[in-house]
């Protein structure tokens, strides 16, 4: 009981403390990859390669001055950035970084390098829970009592709510496959060659699940938010110091969430097609392929960032119900037709 | 241990009792729709109970039902506030008397 | 262990739930009402219903009250002014109510004392599944109609007249 | 039963404490500090504010927040039909794929005339509330 209790404490803190820990690691890679695309130096004073630039952010941002705007609606207002960084760190409890399953810690089975193995609504969790960061948003419009930051707050969360839907009809197809709300199982489903990867038999589903992760974490070309041209800095104008940070490390936990969840579903999570490892060196190996395949995604969404420009509200909107939608049900279509003729494992 | 079926009960039949008083005494439209959703919410609450209580799960298949009536109610009722809005700007139901004559 | 959770859920959800209905601002109304949402998901867990809390959190707080919180700020809802004139009726009917209710609840505590004789059931989703496309098909088809009927009459009354 | 929802509850209470930590030290350093009245005053680029900030806004926000919590539910409702799919089609029902079908299609009628009335056109003139 106790020695469970302390496992599945480490796996949380462990998990944690490495989603955390991508944030300062993203923001120099964004930096430094902006600069690169863009043909300029970047940060490069601090440390070498300007690599303790984003410590030093974090300790300006803590000691920053703590302004609350005088016709701000108080607790909404405190309680905003808790709501969008605390939804942010909850939501990859569900998702198998590694595999794992014959190793034991202090005589407990690990059963993976995953928080929560056992909770059978799996994949949905993560789906509930992430609906939950509207309310994070909603709220800092609202509550800063500015019209900037409102209009930005009501846009960005028009905007999630229209892609999550596209988004869960990928998923959808997913699971459809795979009989179980489990990632791991979709993971196992997945193992063996590449052609059995969902990203090759769903390739729709695919592009529509892709898409909606970027409207979702609020990246370019969707970041209608914080459009600066015209909304000044979207529903996080009023904030600053820690309370905007907390904004800022959602979305950078949210895109690793994001890619972690693609390379869940679509790429195959730690399986390397032809190998087949047991062990501690299977959980560390599945580890790193899982990492590896993950940084590819997340350099995607720094690549993006710097090279399409942003959509107009409209045709974001335009493009959520009109084209992800429709294309995310025909997938759903695909997979079913597909499974009752047999042409799917 | 598991918990008892009636203390699910009683906690359900308190939140229906808050949200009728919530009907009954408010004036505001939201409030009162509110009130209807705690309401449903009860009632659900007690069905999910006495699915465990008979091993069935067709409790639960009903507290599904009732979740996609009470999305149906949410739009249509949210929908009549807006237009009520439009004609009266004002969301007090005391003061939706064109109707009456 | 169980019972902790559930009382902290209970009492949680019971406050959230007053605040909910008496609070002036909107906004504090609805988000209260998310809190008695979640603790409500927190009694489906316990009692087995995996699948319904994830789904009660899914479309309550995930979505209806996303619309109720619209709906303040599109309506501009102001607080809710004091009452002017008394309304008898509805409080004597309201008292009476939760009289009625208190009363039940009362009984329920003293007199019976229902413990699950049948073994626990896991409702997760494929149990559902298989439910919703078997004995409850008819009833499944017919909340897509429910739905789209939804849909189109919502869509109606806001129209703009032309 | 409950055993499942410990990770749950552990993950909430880390990233609650985290939260709160990072929020609360902030606000603890970043006091003392001289507290100017223009820097609390609600931000607009500088310029003198000229109105309030609480505004009615597009009934479009609505109609989007409606339809997707149509679409939603009926998210919610494919979900069990999706998962028990695999096993129903093994046990060989080929007409569980045709149940899902017909909810889907159903739906895509409301799907059609939302579209022909303009509820996905944000730019169309006169829409606006």
């Amino acid at each position: 009981m106790w020695a469970e209790l302390a496992v599945t404490t480490a796996k949380v803190v462990v998990v944690a403390l490495a989603m955390v820990t991508t944030v300062p690691i993203m923001v120099w890679v964004e930096r430094r990859g902006a600069a690169f695309i863009q043909d300029r130096l970047g940060p490069n004073r601090v440390g070498p390669l300007g690599l303790f630039q984003p410590v030093i952010d974090v300790v300006k941002l803590i000691f920053k001055e703590d302004v609350t705007p005088a016709a701000a609606n108080k607790g909404l207002y405190y309680l905003a950035p808790l709501i969008s960084l605390g939804v942010a760190m909850v939501t990859f409890i569900v998702i198998p970084f590694g595999a794992g399953h014959d190793v034991s810690l202090f005589g407990v089975p690990l059963r993976g390098l995953i928080v929560a193995p056992d909770l059978n609504v799996g994949v949905l969790y993560l789906l509930a829970i992430g609906s939950l960061s509207v309310y994070g948003i909603v709220l800092a419009g609202w509550s800063s009592n500015n019209k900037y930051s409102l209009l930005g707050g009501l846009r960005s969360s028009a905007q999630l709510i229209s892609y999550e839907l596209a988004m869960t009809l990928a998923v959808l197809g997913v699971l459809m496959a795979t009989g179980s709300l489990h990632l791991s199982d979709v993971v196992a489903r997945q193992s063996g060659a590449v052609w059995h990867w969902n990203a090759v038999t769903q390739v729709i589903g695919f592009a529509v699940f892709l898409v909606a992760a970027f409207a979702e974490t609020n990246r370019l070309p969707f970041d209608l938010a914080e459009a600066e041209t015209e909304l000044v800095a979207g529903y996080h104008v009023e904030y600053s110091s820690m309370k905007f940070a907390c904004f800022f490390m959602a979305e950078y936990l949210n895109m690793a969430t994001a890619s972690a969840l693609t390379v869940t579903l679509f790429f195959g999570g730690g399986t390397l097609p032809g190998v087949t490892l047991t062990g501690w060196l299977g959980l560390f190996v599945s580890t790193a392929v899982f990492v590896a395949k993950m940084c590819f995604f997340l350099w995607l969404f720094v690549w993006v960032r710097w090279s399409l420009p942003r959509f107009r509200y409209d045709q974001l909107m335009q493009l959520g119900w009109k084209g992800l939608l429709p294309l995310a049900t025909l997938n759903l279509v695909w997979v079913g037709i597909a499974m009752t003729m047999g042409w799917l494992r | 241990m598991a918990i008892p079926t009636t203390h699910f009960v009683i906690l359900a039949s308190l939140l229906f009792a808050i949200g009728a008083g919530g009907v009954l005494l408010r004036r505001s439209g939201i409030s009162i729709l509110l009130g209807i959703e705690l309401m449903l919410n009860a009632a659900n609450l007690t069905l999910a109970a006495y699915s465990r209580q008979h091993g069935q799960l067709d409790g639960q298949v009903f507290v599904f039902f009732v979740m996609a009536v009470a999305a149906a109610e949410v739009a249509v009722g949210l929908a009549l506030l807006v237009a009520i809005y439009r004609r009266i700007q004002s969301i007090d139901v005391d003061r939706l008397s064109i109707m009456r004559w | 262990m169980e019972l902790v959770v559930f009382y902290v859920a209970a009492a949680v959800a019971v406050v959230s739930a007053l605040v909910a209905v008496s609070h002036r601002s909107p906004v504090v109304n609805v988000l209260s009402l998310v809190v008695t949402f979640f603790c409500v998901a927190v009694n489906y867990a316990l009692l087995g219903a995996s699948f319904l809390a994830a789904a009660q959190i899914l479309v309550y707080a995930g979505a209806i009250m996303v619309l109720f919180l619209f709906v303040v700020m599109l309506l501009n809802a102001p607080s809710e002014q004091p009452t002017p004139e008394p309304r008898p009726v509805q409080r004597v009917a309201g008292l009476a109510l939760a009289a009625i209710t208190g009363a039940g609840a009362l009984f329920l505590l003293l007199a019976v004392r229902v413990t699950p004789g049948v073994a626990p059931i896991d409702g997760n989703a494929v149990a559902l599944g298989r439910l919703l496309v078997g004995p409850y098909l008819f009833a499944f088809e017919l909340i897509s109609v429910l739905l789209l009927a939804a849909l189109v009459g919502a869509l109606v009354l806001v129209k703009r007249k032309h | 039963m409950s055993a499942q929802y410990i990770p749950v509850i552990l993950a909430f209470g880390f990233a609650g404490l985290v939260a709160v930590t990072l929020v609360g030290l902030s606000w603890m350093l970043g006091r003392g500090k001289l507290r100017a009245v223009r820097k609390t005053e609600t931000y607009e680029s500088g310029m003198p504010l000229l109105d309030g900030s609480r505004k009615r806004v597009s009934v479009k926000f609505f109609v989007v927040a409606m339809v997707f919590i149509v679409f939603d539910v009926e998210v919610a409702f494919l979900l069990p039909w999706a998962v028990s799919v695999r096993e129903l089609l093994a046990e060989g029902n080929k007409l569980v794929i045709v149940d899902g079908l017909v909810f889907l299609v159903l739906l895509s009628v409301g799907y059609v005339y939302l579209w022909r009335e303009g509820a996905f056109d944000w730019s169309r003139r006169g829409s606006e509330s």
